[in-house]
Order: structure tokens, then C-alpha cells, then sequence
């Protein structure tokens, strides 16, 4: 058992780091959250450049069939940088599904593009409710003339706005089950509308699809298997999303812990209060209990084991202990780290984001309790 | 023990509801969450004044209604329940009112105690400084004498609706000799905001919102009849004013629009085919919540019955102040979790449910722990003043 | 309003104070947790010297027609010395149910008795899970030649091998209903078997029926109403055990803060240290708004209004705050409050019990849940 | 990063398991809870001597299988998990044969180590003092040269096991001037628990049980050999042991049984018909249960992944056992008030499910965050060593 990164895994992190240091800056952030597009051309290019979006796909692809651990460290980069991205949508709620379902013909199309940083996708398949459940599910595929026509709502779709494809979840008349269509962004009867979520402007969309064409060439693998083929991905999110958390909460770590040490209050420096080290404390046990489930878990999904279990245990942990430190974050940095001028602010947004992607605490927790027999 | 309102509390509380349901149905005045820090109307004020509102606890020969401070919480509870916009005379009325009262001079109390009263000037609270946050015996602006006149300069922050304020409440540093103790070192005064070489600086919080202001002083004159009580004792003044400050059940309602919010959603709001109240893990976390929020009502009572008994709930006041924002700091975080991803849209969003209200007050919620008083210290002092713990022995 | 005593019940605090600090000692508390009766017949009899069993009762009935807020004071008394006694289960859940329900008759019969101390009674109506639900009933009552029979068992009723009288609930085979049936204690067929449960081994009873007879006239009430008669007394018992647990707080943190102050360690006592500064204020915010929470439902017991959603608030709130309180105490106190020698574990023992009497804190939640329209 | 066992440690934890299983199935020996604290069996300690199960991750020159300490962890956690009687090892085992490699005579490796290995002795430690708890500083117990020997005086308390042990782990006074630091005024040193003047007496604690002792040593002599190590060099050499005492697993698993124990009741119990296990709000107390198990087991893993590589895992172990004693802490608390009032019955009543496991634990549970490091004074620890905080700035 070896807890600690092998060289390449640490060069993969030093990398990553170093890349986001360089391209990330509290001015980039604070104008990506008030954009509309709600990401940067000029990063997501150099992010494909250095080949994060073909990692996971296979050579013949256009991919590195690189490590799902380096993936997760990559994740972790992007969580401590705080950079926005289609990242997640286009990788794995797209390529991934695409890849591990779809036919020849449609990973040829999709998966060198979306390699080359060419192609932004998405996955609608939530309801307004924003509930992840199939029976939650707002969209209608009916069968006319050989062809489907799409109908109805999905939101909480991440950059549906800016999406060259969105892949649609929609029940279909003919059979109990959802299918997936891959459907160009731009497609007639395809309306998005921007939602103003806790995280920015630009980021997640309502989608109207009103009588959207699509042709039996657009399913993705079998007809009514969709939510299946969704399910089948959870854990690869759940982790990921967990070490995003993880590179979040180092980095609210670290500015915490700065201030302490710097903000003299009573004559000494606030760090030498008690109350204060143990909040601390509390925190760095919630960053070092996070970073090993969530690496435990890669691990898990890299060795192609089944972890649904950890996976939920991950992010059920994750997720909430980020949100707990960016708490104690803000309660030992006081009325400076509530100002906009302090970085604090924007990991408590994606803090408070993060705990609810694909289930909260309770629904990761649920997931546990099934796989425990209860 | 005798937990029954006076027939006259009934009749004023249905009194202040009437007023406000009438007010709120006008649909001119800004009702919402955070409404006594960031929710201001000189018009909705005026209209609070002339129902007679402000200044129901200060004694009668100064202008007020000289009822208790249990009345005032249940006029502040149907404000608060509602959302009132009353933060243009909630400072003013609050504390720099009393304050005026217990240590001004008589020209202080003509001056501004009817104005006041009237809903004419805003106050702003000048405390808090870059490098005196919990510390305030840090503070460093300074007020030095000259003629008739103080001239001050210096720097204040945090300041709530600084860029409204007609006046500043402000705590100043007069005895600049570094030996001298923080009880005998500074002085509290009213600054008028108009003055020649007072700069507000808007301070974005991490909410979006601009509620803070960075005050800067430089070589301000301050009449030396806007000192208030006696110079030197500022630090001894603003304690016994804190213990007022942190009485209030501001503390507990600024956000109870948000749990009206949630259990209308999960009402209203179905999974499966079953609306969320149905779901124990909601009902049990909504319960919770309820709990809290009248377990802190009734302590907030206390408190207010303690003063009606001319007690210094010291203690009591910060053990209160802790309780609520504790209960604040949590709400609007399971009101977002429990709505799931809608709850997490901000205010103007399409789809936003009561139009992004809890995501907001989460964005907001840091702050409640913090203002007036940070939940460590307040609990310093009730450990110390209240439990006597930490006194040297042996 | 007014949180202070007034003198009558400052009186009855003092002398109800007094009167355990009298009765109670170290030694019977733990002589009585292994004891087989589980009670002191002495401390019994002079607790009905003082005209405390009959408080509630009319005077008709040999009682005193006294306030509910002082029957709460004593009960804060009770819960501060840890003095256990059948004294709940015979005043209220014998006493007050034939007050309010039963017959004339019964009422003489059984009332002035219990007033003069003659008479312990407990109410079986629990299945052997221990849940507070009427379909968890295990007793039957079967219709035989114009009297009963019951059959089957009940568990966790308190002081049921002590006891004078059983009032029991049993299924009624002609109805849906539940009937209340008044026995006598040693009738034919009863057998009570003591556990041994977390506060002694005295206390609680298995109770096994077999075909006890009873009479028409040993109903309690209307045959088929006995449950909601129970559920009408909830409040009194959920308000009546909050306050035991104010008092078990109040106790438990005298003993937390004097160890805090005396003991020395690092050169100074632990008081002087902010992190224990700062347990010992959490302990006294559980205490302070426990209180005030007990004696408001209290109150409103005492005016006859509905507080089911107070007396539910109460007890979930009052039941962990003891709780939680005694694991303060517990770590502030370290291996000395671990020790048998020291009584914190008294209370702690009966801190769990409370929590879970009646109903916990989820079960109380429900209640508040239901009364706010969810 | 690896999370792999090796396929020498699958097949080590068949055998340990195999091993437990058998023995388990036996019947006559006492598993269950705080097993190695409580359950002392020579006989089965025995067992596992002969299995070549004690003093694995010892050197092999000393007697040792030289295996690592994940690997030991491993068989730990087979041991814990069925709840296996080590406490007659345990002890010397985790603590007193690594001090003695590490720091003692060859005189003492040859007469205890195989001793140890054998399970023919069991030791006791005997550090804490009535004034000595969380600060060891305070010891008072001394021992005096006179000729060949030590002549100890003082008293010991909360000496799990003093009552069984044939030797005691002690912490003494050696060198009595007040004005030498702590770190040169103690010593380590074995000693025979029946020589003339050691009395042991019983303590109960507030679970009922006798498994503390306090220990008088009224003029003891103790042969100058039992030294550990340099003379006054003692606190040193005790807080390194620490470190070893705060990595195991120990920490986490020592009421697993409490846990299993309730999933099989709700499982097995229902309410209106439906299983207790499908409460929504039942299965999200369990599964929070079951996720800080999980968690924490994975800490422990790393803590001693830490020590296979030659690191010292100081902070780290710290945090390890505050996190796992937290959550031991919370888990019959949890599991009684699952149960409900079956919860509350004691081992020996009848209808105590699982014979009364979960309330007998929830007796226990508030030692786990005291017993080898108050979690207080392990958080400053982590604080102060971990994090570098409260370092004098300025």
C-alpha cells in the first residue's frame, strides 16, 4: 500500500499545478462568473494542447488511454485553481458514454474532436426539479416516420449554451426506458437559456427542445438502455467531483492558515489561540480524511473494480467536508475573507456547488446503505 | 414563570401586523431577508415613525413610547417575520438612540433624538478597523482636540450602509498616551458623514452585495458637542452598548423568509409523484431547523425580560447572540441542500424558486457568526463573565 | 412574560431541592441500581408525605388541584438527585389517565390511593421492540362469557413487579380499538420478569399475560379508546421527563465546572484553557435554552392550551441536550469522571434513558414536522 | 499511489482469518468488544503465539517475522473485527517490545523479548498519575539509585490491566531537581509487578467493570538492568511510544462488533411490517456510521504505510486517532438509539439483543476520546507539530 504519488503521478500534479497557477487569476475568475459564455477559449484550448481531453479515450480515438488516476489529479488541479470548464460534460458525460456505448461510427465522429478540444459537449438529463431521478425526467422522444422528435425541458444542463453537442436523455413512447441521442448544439428547436447559478452566469442552462429532429444514427448504443449507460458512469463523476473538493479545500487550507498566522488580533497572531488551532485542525482532518477516500477511489476505478461504494463514499465526504472548511474558512478569516477582494468567496460558491452534483450527502449515503444490504 | 403576553402585547402585536401587511401590500417598499443591515427606505421609515414604531422602549420624556423590551421584540418579530425594510432607522433606533439617552448631553438628545424618532437621519456604526476587528481596543483613528473642535483621522471598515448614513456612531482614540489603559483611552462620538474629509469607499461582499463601506477620515472637524458622555470613557460606554447590540431578535428572523421559503417548496414540490414534505430525511432536517429557530425565539424573550427587569444581560446577551447566529449560519445551508440544484440559482435567475432567496442568504450567511461579534469571542465572554471560568487559582 | 420563579415556586425549587439533597445519597443511588425493587420504599413514602402524588388530582379525589409548572419543579428536582421512582408511572400514566377517563368509580377507588402513596401503578403498552406505535401492541383481550381474558406480553414497563396495579393496553378482538383494562398487580397469570436495563436492574419489566381475566368494569374509559387516552397524557410525559433532564444538566455541569476549576494540569487549572472554556459554554447554552424550553411547554400545559408541538420540541430538545451535556462532562472530567467513584455516570446513564423515553428526537421531530403542515 | 495488497498480504489475512475463525468457533474463549483492553486470555494468547502472530512486525534478529506495520494492520483488523481476546499481548507487543528493541539492553531483549513472543507474560503500563493525566509532566513517581537497584515510591492510576499483568511499562522520576526540564528528569523502566510493596486495587469504572487499577509502589525495589534506555532520557523515549500507541487500529475497530450488531438488528426488526433497515432515516445514521469507518480505516492504513517507510508519523498518528476515537465515540450512541429501547438493555437481561453489546458499549464509549491522549491535547498536537501554528510571529 502506498499512499503517496509514484514520479509520474507527481509530475502529472506538479504539472497541473503549475499550469493553473500560471493561467489562473483572481481577475480571470471573478470575470469568468459574470460571463456569459461562463469558461475561456484561451484556457480550454491549452487544456486540449496538453492533452487532458483524450486522456481517458483510446488511441485509436485520438486518445492516450491514459490513467484514470492522473485524470483524478488533473481534477484536483482544476479544483484548487477554481477554473470553470465543460471539462467534466464533455469528457466523461459526453466522450465517455460515447465511448464505452456508442457505435463505431459515432466515437470516429465524436471522440477526436472532442481529443483535440474541438467539440463542447454536454449531457441533459435532468428535470427541472433538478432531481436525479429517471422518473424526474422531462424529455420525450416519439417516433414519427421512422425519425424521433424530441420534446420538452432538461435543465441544471452545464454549458448547453456554448455546447457544439448535447447528448438528451428522453423517455421514449415505444418502450419503458430513455434513450440517448447525440444532437447537435445548434439544432432547430434546441432553445438554452441561462441560468444565474450559485457558481456564475454562464454556467448551467435550461434547454427547451421543441420537436428537435433526430435519426435512429444519433442513439447512442441500444435504444432505451440511457439511463443505464448514465448510471454506469456515476462512480467516474462521484470521484471526480470528489477531488475537485479535495484541490478546493487545500487551497482554502492554505489561505486560512496564511491568515492566521499573519492577522494579529489581542496582541498576538490569531493562530496562537486555541480555539483557533483546533478549528484548524478540524479542517486539515477534513482535507486529509477527503484527499485518501477520494484517491482511494480513483484507485478503485482505475483497477476497473467495482466502486460503487467508495465512489459514494467519496463523494458524500468530499462533498461536504468542503463545505465545512470553506465554513471555518470564513469564520477564522472574518470580515476580510467576506469581502470580494479575498478569494475565499469563490470556493464557497463551488463548495456549496460541489456537495450537490450528482447527489448530495444523503443520496450518496443512500447509494452506501443499498450496497451494505441494508 | 408566567410565559402569557400582556393583553395589551396581543393588541400591539396584531397592531404592528396590521401595519405591516398593509405596507407590504403596497408592494413600493423592498421586503426581504437581511432587511435591518441591507434593506433600506427613508420612505418605508417615515411610515414606521409616524405609526409611532420608532423608539417604543426610550423613556417617554425623550420622546419615546416607554414601553418594554419585550415589546419592542414582538414589534421587531412581525417586522422581521415580514421582512420589513428597516434598515434606514434600525441603527439609529437601536443603539445610537440609547446611547444618546444614557450618556449624551442635552444638546445631543435635542439634536438628534427627535430626528430619530421622526425618521430623518440613517446612522451608521463606526467601529470596526482594519486591524481591529475583535480587538476594538486596536482601534487607531484618532480625535485630537483643537478649539472647539476634535479633528479626527483614521480609517474605519465593515461599515453597514456607511454610504447611506447621514451620521457615523464612532469609537475614537483621545488619550494617545500608549500607557494608558483601553477603559481611559478612547471616546465615542457622532460624526456627520457630509463632512469635509470623510471618503466611503464601497466594500463588494463575498455575496455580490455592497453593504460595507471602507470609512476614511482625514483631518475631519468634529464639533466638540458631538462628543457623547464623557471623553476618555468610550470603551466602558460602547461595552454596555454591545450588551444591547447583541440582545436582538435581528439575530434570529433576518432570515426567516428563507425557512418560509423552504417548507413552502418542499410543499409545493414533488418527487416520484409525492411532494418532499414526505420525505422523512426532509421533514426531519425541517424540523430540526423549526426547533432551533423557537428554541432561540424564547431565549431571545429572556433576554429582552431580563432588561424589562433593568438587568445587564451581559452574558446572557452573548450567549443569545451565539445561539442565533449559529441557528442563522445553518439555515439557508440546509434550505439550499434540501431544494437541491433549483435552490442553488441566485436571485433574478430564471427558474430561481422565491426568486433565488436561500441561495443568496447562503451567500450571506458567513457573515452572521461574525458581525457584532465573533461566535469565539462571545463565547470568551460567557465563559468568563458567566461561568466566572479562568480566574487564576491555587 | 416572566422567566422567574414566582415565590410559591421558588418554594416549591427550594424545598424540592432540599428534599433530595436530604434524601438522596451516593451510596442508595448506586445501591438502588442494583437493587431488585429499584426504588426506596422510605424516600416513596415521604415524597407522598409531602402531597407530591396527588398534586394533579382533584380534591374530590383526595388531591390538591396543585399547578402543572410546580408538578415540572419537582420533576426538575428529581432529575437533578436522579432519585428513580415509579412516580411518573403511577401519577401520570395511571393517575391522570383514570382522571380523565374513567369512571367514577374507578376514580374513587384508585385516585386518593395513589395520593396517599398506598398504590404503585405503571401502564403496559409496549410491544418487546420497545416501539411507541399501536400496531407494535402485543397484548390481546378476548371477549369470554361477558368478561375478558388477555393474553400475550408487554415490555420496558417500569416498576411492573413493584406494582399495585397494571394498567394495560390490549388489543380488543370486537374492535380495532385498544382498550385500557386496570388489573391488579399480582393477579393470576401475570408474571413479570425484571431487565436489566441501563439505569438499573430494577426498573424495567417484560411482562407476560396469560389469560388474566378482567371485568367490564376494569375498563378505563370507552373500551376501544385507550390508545388515544395515551397519546392524551404524550405532552405531560414528553414536558414532565424534559424536565427531569433541566435538572440532570444543571447537575452534571455543576460537577463539570468545579472538576474544570480545581483540576490542575500544565500549571494551571483546565478552566484557564479556551478550548475547554468554550465546551463548558456549550454545555451551559444546552442547559440554559433547555430550560426555558421545558418550562414554556410547562406553562402551557399548566394553561390547558394544545402544546403538542411545544411539549415535542421539548423533549427532542431537552432529551439530546442532556445528552450531549453528560459527554461534555465526560471529556472535561477525563478518568476521573470515568471512575465509578464520581457520579457523573449516574446521569449519564439516565441522559440515554431520557433520550429515548417517550419518544427520541426523531420520533419527537415527526410530531413538530406534522404540526408545522409538512 | 497504490492501493494494492500485496498478494503475500491477501494470503496473510486468509490465514490470520482462518486462524480467528477457528479459534472463534471454539467457543472458549471470550470475543467481543474492547478486546484488547478487556478480553485477557492467556490461553489464547498462546494460540497466537504458536500462529506466529505476535511481534510480526518486530526485526528478526529479536524474534520477529520483520514484517511491516500495514501488514500487522492487516491482522489486526481480522483480530478486531471478530473481536478476539488479545488483551494479554496486546500490549507487549504494540509497546513494550518496540521500546525494548529501540531503546533497551541486550540484557532485556533476552528476557523479555522471547517472553513476549511467547505470550508468557503480560505487561501493563503505568504512566498516568492521579495529578499526571494528560500532563505527564506531572509525574511524581520516583525511583532512587541505591546500590543495584531503584527504590521506587509514587502511585500510578487508570492501569488498565494492572490487576493481570506480571510486569508494569513505567514512567519514574529519576532525577528529582525541579529545575531540570522534562525531558531530562524521567526515566523508563520495567518493573515485576510482584515485588515487595507494588499494591494493586481495583477501580471500577462507570461501565461497572474492573479494568483500571491504580498501583502503589511503597519502597520498590527494581534491579538497575530494568532500566530502558539512558537514564533521564525517558520523556523522549515515551513520546516516540506514543506515537506507535496513536497509529493502530485499535482506535477504530475495537467495537466493530457494535456495528455489525446493529445493521443485523434492523435488518431482522421491524415496524409496521417493514424492516427497521428500510427507515430512510435509520439507513442514514448507518450509512454515516459505515462511511466514517471506512474513512477512518483507510487513515490508519496510511499512518502505517507512513512507518513502512521509515517515516515518523507524529501529527499524523495524532489526527489518525482523534478522527477514529470521534467517530468510536459516536458509534453506540448511534446504534442505542437505532435499537431504541432493546438498545438500552445490558448484557445479562433477558430480550438484550445481541446480549446487550450496544448499551454495554455505550457505557465504555466516553473513554475512547480520553485513553492515550485526551483528543484535546491530540489536536494541539496536530496544531502545533502538524500545522506549525501558534509559533511566535512578529
Amino acid at each position: 500500500m502506498d499512499f503517496n504519488f509514484n514520479e509520474e503521478q507527481q509530475m502529472v500534479y506538479d504539472s497541473t499545478k503549475k499550469f493553473f497557477e500560471k493561467e489562473t487569476s483572481g481577475t480571470l475568475l471573478r470575470e469568468l462568473m459574470e460571463d456569459d459564455k461562463g469558461y475561456s477559449p484561451e484556457v480550454w484550448k491549452k487544456m486540449a494542447e496538453l492533452g487532458w481531453m483524450g486522456l481517458l479515450f483510446k488511441e485509436e480515438y485520438g486518445g492516450f488511454e491514459g490513467s484514470f488516476l492522473d485524470f483524478a489529479l488533473i481534477l484536483e488541479g482544476m479544483g484548487k485553481s477554481a477554473m470553470p470548464s465543460p471539462f467534466l460534460s464533455t469528457v466523461i458525460l459526453t466522450g465517455l458514454i460515447i465511448q464505452d456505448n456508442g457505435s463505431e461510427e459515432l466515437k470516429k465522429e465524436y471522440l477526436p474532436k472532442i481529443a483535440e478540444g474541438e467539440c463542447i459537449s454536454t449531457l441533459a438529463f435532468l428535470g427541472r426539479k433538478g432531481l436525479y431521478s429517471k422518473s424526474e425526467l422531462e424529455l420525450e422522444a416519439k417516433q414519427v416516420n421512422g425519425g424521433y422528435r424530441i420534446s420538452g425541458a432538461a435543465s441544471f444542463v452545464p454549458y448547453a449554451h456554448v455546447a457544439d453537442n448535447i447528448l438528451c436523455a428522453a423517455k421514449t413512447t415505444d418502450s419503458e426506458g430513455v434513450t440517448l441521442f447525440i444532437l447537435d448544439g445548434k439544432a432547430a428547436g434546441i432553445e438554452t437559456i441561462n441560468l444565474h447559478s450559485i457558481s456564475g452566469k454562464g454556467v448551467d442552462c435550461l434547454v427547451n427542445f421543441k420537436d428537435v429532429q433526430a435519426t435512429p444514427a444519433q442513439i447512442v448504443g441500444e435504444a432505451g438502455k440511457g439511463w443505464e449507460y448514465i448510471e454506469a458512469q456515476w462512480p467516474k463523476v462521484a470521484v471526480a467531483l470528489s477531488c475537485e473538493c479535495v484541490g478546493g479545500m487545500d487551497r482554502v487550507m492554505e489561505m486560512t492558515l496564511n491568515h492566521v498566522n499573519e492577522r494579529i488580533q489581542f496582541g498576538k497572531p490569531l493562530s496562537a489561540l486555541q480555539v483557533v488551532q483546533h478549528m484548524c485542525v478540524d479542517m486539515a482532518m477534513k482535507l486529509e480524511t477527503s484527499r485518501h477516500t477520494a484517491h482511494y477511489a480513483a484507485w478503485q476505478v482505475n483497477e476497473g473494480l467495482d466502486c460503487t461504494k467508495e465512489a459514494a463514499i467519496a463523494k458524500s465526504w468530499c462533498g461536504e467536508a468542503f463545505k465545512v472548511v470553506t465554513k471555518i474558512g470564513h469564520q477564522l478569516t472574518g470580515g476580510i475573507g467576506f469581502s470580494e477582494e479575498f478569494d475565499l468567496f469563490l470556493y464557497t460558491r463551488n463548495a456549496k456547488k460541489l456537495e450537490l452534483l450528482f447527489g448530495d450527502g444523503s443520496f450518496q449515503r443512500a447509494i452506501v446503505a443499498d450496497n451494505i444490504g441494508l | 414563570m408566567d410565559f402569557k403576553f400582556t393583553e395589551e402585547q396581543v393588541q400591539f402585536r396584531e397592531e404592528v401586523k396590521e401595519f405591516v401587511t398593509t405596507e407590504k401590500e403596497k408592494g413600493i417598499f423592498p421586503f426581504g431577508n437581511n432587511c435591518w443591515m441591507h434593506l433600506s427606505s427613508m420612505e418605508f421609515s417615515k411610515e414606521v415613525a409616524k405609526n409611532g414604531l420608532i423608539g417604543i422602549a426610550w423613556p417617554k420624556e425623550h420622546g419615546g413610547r416607554g414601553m418594554g423590551y419585550v415589546d419592542r421584540v414582538i414589534m421587531l418579530e412581525e417586522m422581521f417575520r415580514a421582512g420589513a425594510p428597516v434598515a434606514y432607522h434600525f441603527m439609529a433606533d437601536r443603539q445610537v438612540a440609547p446611547g444618546i439617552i444614557h450618556f449624551g448631553s442635552d444638546f445631543l438628545k435635542k439634536e438628534f433624538l427627535p430626528k430619530i424618532r421622526n425618521a430623518e437621519v440613517c446612522f451608521c456604526l463606526l467601529f470596526s478597523e482594519p486591524d481591529a476587528g475583535s480587538d476594538l481596543a486596536n482601534c487607531r483613528t484618532t480625535a485630537v482636540e483643537e478649539g472647539d473642535y476634535y479633528i479626527v483621522n483614521g480609517q474605519k471598515v465593515w461599515t453597514s450602509n456607511g454610504h447611506i448614513a447621514d451620521y457615523g456612531w464612532a469609537l475614537v482614540k483621545t488619550n494617545l498616551d500608549p500607557a494608558v489603559s483601553r477603559y481611559n483611552a478612547f471616546s465615542e462620538m457622532v460624526i456627520d458623514m457630509k463632512s469635509p474629509g470623510v471618503t466611503v469607499r464601497p466594500l463588494i461582499n463575498s455575496a455580490g452585495a455592497h453593504s460595507f463601506n471602507e470609512v476614511y477620515f482625514d483631518n475631519v472637524k468634529v464639533p466638540k458637542e458631538y462628543l457623547v458622555g464623557t471623553k476618555d470613557n468610550g470603551f466602558r460606554q460602547i461595552m454596555t452598548n454591545l450588551d444591547f447590540e447583541r440582545a436582538g431578535i435581528e439575530r434570529l428572523m433576518q432570515n426567516s423568509l428563507t425557512l418560509d421559503s423552504l417548507k413552502d417548496y418542499v410543499k409545493t414540490n414533488d418527487k416520484g409523484g409525492k411532494p418532499l414534505s414526505q420525505d422523512p430525511l426532509i421533514r426531519d432536517s425541517i424540523a430540526k431547523l423549526e426547533i432551533e429557530f423557537e428554541v432561540g425565539k424564547l431565549f431571545i424573550y429572556y433576554v429582552a425580560s431580563l432588561l424589562d427587569k433593568g438587568k445587564i444581560p451581559s452574558y446572557e446577551a452573548a450567549m443569545g447572540k451565539t445561539f442565533c447566529t449559529l441557528y442563522e449560519a445553518k439555515l439557508a445551508d440546509v434550505a439550499t441542500t434540501l431544494m437541491g440544484l433549483p435552490g442553488l440559482l441566485m436571485p433574478g435567475s430564471p427558474e430561481a424558486p422565491c426568486n433565488g432567496m436561500a441561495c443568496e442568504d447562503y451567500l450571506w450567511s458567513p457573515s452572521y457568526t461574525l458581525q457584532g461579534g465573533v461566535v469565539e469571542v462571545l463565547k470568551n465572554i460567557v465563559a468568563q463573565r458567566g461561568l466566572k471560568l479562568g480566574r487564576k487559582k491555587k
